[in-house]
């Protein structure tokens, strides 16, 4: 009995694993439909060599960090197979498949970054950033909030009367990425010809929908795994979260839907809007609470993005600031006023908890995602020069454009 | 012998063509290309910037006839291509010094 | 024990509820591919809408039409988390979970509409009709069929000595939404210059074989999840179903491309025609009784189609109702003949229950979807203006099309 | 228990068989990108028609060679649903689910050689090899080692004091995948213009990277089902493969990338030659050890490609030998190595063993591909005409492009 | 009348069209065009094989105008396409025999 | 000074590009056309629907040229680009009445 428990527990948490890992095909997608043709090679690569990076830095360092376990004992022992196995391994390998559950959002924060900062980054100082984020900073902040180190969560107990609660990542994953690529964004500043002398913006096109589209898709549909799976145990398994996700999905596609006027960039992005939001509060909302939830986030990111593009003028090339940053935020705060008994949710969580700890989330990330670019930009440079950002990535860095056939018989 | 150049909208070719094969002409070379002209273009949105298509999808057929044949070759395509709304486009003749074809080596009238 | 079953039930479910939903990117992308590119914008966004639209639809009414029961009480109640929540709920959120499971099935039915009525229907006037659809017509024979209500399976019992099986929606989900599309895109009319004024057939040619190909992939790979889990409690699943569903998609998949001459467009409605077909006896026959099924409805569809474009002129652009209508009606019937324990089936199925009620299911949608589309004709309209249809719906709905740094650089 | 146990094993195996169904997907898109243009469709519809034949194959024939089972038994008795069924079939219908499992595998073979054998290939002959492979080649090896039968593993266990270990597959499938497939390519010769008359190569250009990347991801996750649910049993399962697994794909795809200077071909190709090489050891090596398996499968795979097309000038379009021969019998030999307990292994695995069975893998695959296709060549013919060649597979075989309205308006 | 075809980067588009409509030209077309000359092409690599990319992307413009016009017309266009790099390219001027509006009917100097 | 403007099957181009520079010609430029003629295309099929293309690819190769040269340029092209089939294409003359190299605003034979 409780060995087919761990058993389940393990095959449950592998398909979340599996769920998130094509999330970031999805991740890849979504950048190369948004960029320009002759970045396209490179938004691929740099998303699956960011993940493979990541699961290094993770393995080694990251994990360790987060939740104060190392695997570098012998197979059987990392593994729970030997007899003498320390218990906090669990059998089957279930503490080796929470690392790999957990690494796929890990990596979600590099994923993040690079959609904001597209089309003129350099790539392999942009390796090194992930490097680092994914080993170290990143689990500094994940260990304070899922890993309960340090007693910072006994200190928002203590507090507030309740912990911070982030059950699947709008804060821990999405926030930070967002912050941490916000302040990438700004110390790379905008592509060539993105703004005129007088401030205007210069519209950008993107190269494919329907590749965005398929993006998009696979980012909804591989996070459900993201969501549902962050119960960790298929004991603590609830369809409320999968309803919950599915709301937020609702109400952020067509809340982006009207309020982008059907543009494709919007609709394709609202749902994304809508899931990011949900993760921290979709085990204590109610349905109705995830659909006004995604609803609002659907909203917030058409309304961002065009702020952030034309006022702000920043160049943030998929929205990734108004998408996971603020919605991010946003879903943080929602779980505190959505989750609350009288708004027909569970319970169990503080409105001032969740907004205290969004805020420091946010923070913390801008200063250190802002650590980090700055010195690799006076260090080894972040930006690729003018002629190779005009000539585009694939070439400049990879040597072979996106549609080597068709350069050979029409170059564009 | 005279090149017929003429600008179209493209979904006027295949008239065009019917026309031209009335006349006798045995074959035409095709381009597409972008007009700029009396006709506007039209503004896409993305994501609240803007994109202006000022450059309209056309269609340039050359057709090389024989000196005395342009003008109801001009005339031929002139009467296919014609909608009467702006943007109908142009057709230009040129004077053609030589002609060969390449598989029999003909020239001039012969090649055509 | 008890709880790890629950638990199980609710992975299972979820899983299934997962696949199902990345068949949508799969309606998506079968219709972005077979649609002009002048129309691919608007498949992607009608199919992801809709389904969003499907969601809320049947989470406020078309669940409870279905199956009599609501959610809007406490999240602790409907997830069954509280103590005195009403065992109809279930633990975990299962029944929240068949709820989402069960609206994948239902959002469904407009993503086979959408593909026959593509490159001519009105935006907001077929959201309306999905939402009546899954809010209310749909819901009504389900209610009749799987919720068992009304006394209908036991009409069908006391009469042909069997209920009717629909074991994962032939009929249910495939022949309604096949009728339902009939109806509509009789209503809607032809594209223009599809059919010469002599009556002959106009090749109107794909955008982009890939892509349909990507469809089809993710909805053969997704329909497993469709037809296993349609046992929905873990305890009730069988092999038999996933073998009976590979089997059938084989069959469809061979037989369509040796009528279908190897032609794409057939080749890869092949498997999705089988596996229409093997739905409803996908429980009940012998693998080589579903090869069988699958081989028909490949060659079926292949004739339908042709007939349909050529001879009766009807201008059904992905060809839904040859391929969910006709495919879904035999595999109805073919429950009822490879169920038969004679033909090594698993017994317990009348043929004649399944002819009659797979009639009656063609025959209600084709009625109910024909008065949906036939008020929203007269009223609203559902079909763009000719000019609109001309520039195509990209431009005229979402005015962008679906390669814009193309289009600007090389407009067609 | 016991049935919620065989009922989650079949459960845990289904969604293996649909992941590894899904990777066939990939098999497809990774060739459509790596084609020209001219050969897309055939690509797309040679990969899943060999597919489905093999279904056919595997269950009429294959799978009783290698596990000595028929299913022409009733549906209750095969499906274990009936009383007295043969307790060799489970309940609810495991052994029919495990045939669906180990389909995905066999079907594997002819997914691999069809990558190499690219765009000149005579599409019925295919078709036939494939058959014949999957119903007979590949089982008859598969009996011998997975299937424990005629005493092989015992002569190993004898001999080398252990049975030889391919826990997934690295040579069973892969090795045995890939040695066909260079039996095929050498007997098929290169492409027209392939090679100038002084030997050097000519490059010819892929059509469409982002369909490559999209083909290496759906690979790559699906890969984790591949591997993982090879345990067959959920009880077996253990979060060590999942995440050697994992590093190998890491290590391979950082090692391709670093040798291949991040050229986007090897780049996607490095993930999928890790896990290729992991298959085999992947329950018994420590995740370091898995890391170091991928790494020099990454770098490997970029050598050997380089060599095979620039040296040894034999045209495998795909590389499939260098990716699934080469990096499938250096996985077979890892598992003898990393798996050593000194090595921080499992242990349970003998060097020797592992070094032998890995050869006699490639040997019989070569030999036995080479007949099948020596064979089909002097009968029916395995080439397309040079004129067919010219004009691309797509309009020779199937009378269409691959985007049919662009070849309207513009043909190439 | 006169036919100005220039050959042109194709980012200094807009410029040319701008200093084209400066002059009162009302129209032009546009074709892709892959030019070969002094200007070298590059080297793209994929899995260990080369291509050479020798033809380069470029921009024919083909603009009619009144005989008198055609010099300002050149050189507008030569100013304006001008980066003083190798590759800018040519002008070229050809005489047109006859010239008609589809849409009016008008011919020669009153169609363009 | 010469247009030489050929029409030649796509395959023929590298052909072609390397007679035209066995001659000194340093420079050309090429488009992409679509022919109709005596060659024929041929029919798709898909889902029952037939396709006609009755429009070849070509290639068309101008190269500008001093007078003296335009004769050996044409039989240049002529001689690479034939294969003896159906399709093989047209070569054209015209005369050019100006040139200018845009980059050093050098001017007719200089300008080629
Ligand atoms: N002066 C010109 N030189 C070359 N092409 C021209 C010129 N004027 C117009 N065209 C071509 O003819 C097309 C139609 O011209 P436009 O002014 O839009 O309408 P219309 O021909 O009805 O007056 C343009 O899109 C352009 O391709
Ligand atoms: N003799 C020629 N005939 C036709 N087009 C030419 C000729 N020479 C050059 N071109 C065109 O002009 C473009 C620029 O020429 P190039 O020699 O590279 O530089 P530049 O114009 O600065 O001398 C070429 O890419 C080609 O399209
Ligand atoms: N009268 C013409 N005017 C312009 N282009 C022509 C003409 N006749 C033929 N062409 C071009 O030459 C190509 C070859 O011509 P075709 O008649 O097929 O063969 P051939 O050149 O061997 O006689 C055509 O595809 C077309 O592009």
């Amino acid at each position: 009995m409780d060995a087919l428990k761990t058993s389940t527990d393990v095959f449950f948490l592998l398909m979340g694993a599996v769920m998130v890992t094509a999330m970031h095909a999805g991740f890849a997608f979504l950048e190369v439909g948004t960029v320009r043709r002759k970045n396209q090679v490179n938004a691929l690569i740099k998303i699956f060599t960011d993940f493979c990076i990541s699961t290094v830095a993770y393995f080694f360092i990251g994990y360790t960090i987060a939740y104060g376990i190392d695997f570098f004992g012998p197979a059987p022992v990392i593994s729970g197979a030997a007899e003498k196995a320390p218990e906090a391994f669990g059998k089957n390998g279930y503490t080796l498949m929470k690392f790999f559950f957990l690494l796929t959002f890990a990596a979600a924060v590099p994923a993040i970054i690079s959609g904001g900062i597209a089309e003129r980054a350099k790539f392999w100082t942009q390796a090194l950033a992930s490097a680092a984020i994914v080993a170290v900073l990143y689990p500094l902040f994940e260990a304070a909030t899922w890993g309960e180190r340090w007693g910072v969560q006994k200190w928002f107990e203590g507090t507030f009367g309740a912990k911070f609660t982030d059950f699947a990542g709008s804060i821990v994953v999405h926030c930070v990425g967002g912050w941490m690529a916000l302040a990438a964004v700004l110390l790379l500043g905008a592509r060539r010809g993105r703004y005129r002398k007088d401030g205007t913006v210069v519209g950008i096109p993107p190269s494919n929908i329907p590749f965005l589209a398929l993006g998009s898709w696979a980012l909804s549909v591989g996070w459900f795994g993201f969501n549902v799976m962050s119960a960790q145990k298929v004991s603590d398994i609830t369809g409320l979260v999968a309803v919950n996700s599915l709301m937020a999905m609702a109400g952020g596609l067509l809340a982006a839907t009207i309020v982008g006027k059907k543009d494709p960039g919007f609709v394709h992005n609202g749902p994304l809007a809508g899931l990011v939001a949900i993760c921290a509060g979709s085990a204590v909302m109610h349905p109705i609470g995830a659909l006004a939830t995604g609803a609002v986030a659907g909203g917030l990111f058409v309304v961002a993005f065009n702020l952030c593009q034309n006022r702000l003028r920043i160049d943030d090339v998929l929205g990734v600031w108004p998408l996971h940053g603020l919605c991010g935020l946003w879903g943080g705060i929602a779980a505190g006023i959505f989750g609350a008994v009288a708004l027909g949710g569970m319970g169990g969580v503080s409105f001032w908890a969740q907004l205290v700890g969004s805020l420091i989330g946010a923070g913390y990330a801008f200063i250190a995602g802002g650590l980090v670019y700055l010195i690799l930009k006076v260090t080894l440079g972040i930006r690729l020069t003018d002629e190779e950002e005009h000539v585009g990535a694939d070439i400049a860095i990879h040597k072979i454009g996106a549609y080597p056939e068709d350069d050979l018989v029409r170059p564009r | 012998m005279k090149l017929v150049s003429a600008i179209i909208k493209p979904f006027k070719l295949d008239e065009v063509r019917e026309a031209l094969l009335g006349l006798g002409v045995t074959g035409m070379t095709v381009t597409e290309v972008k007009g700029f002209g009396r006709q506007k273009g039209h503004t896409e949105i993305y994501r609240g910037a803007e994109y202006a298509i000022s450059f309209l999808p056309k269609i340039k057929i050359e057709v090389a006839v024989k000196s005395e044949m342009a003008d109801r070759a001009v005339e031929a395509i002139a009467k296919a291509a014609k909608t009467g709304s702006i943007g109908d486009g142009k057709v230009f003749v040129f004077d053609i010094d030589q002609a060969l074809r390449i598989r029999t080596g003909e020239t001039n009238d012969d090649a055509i």
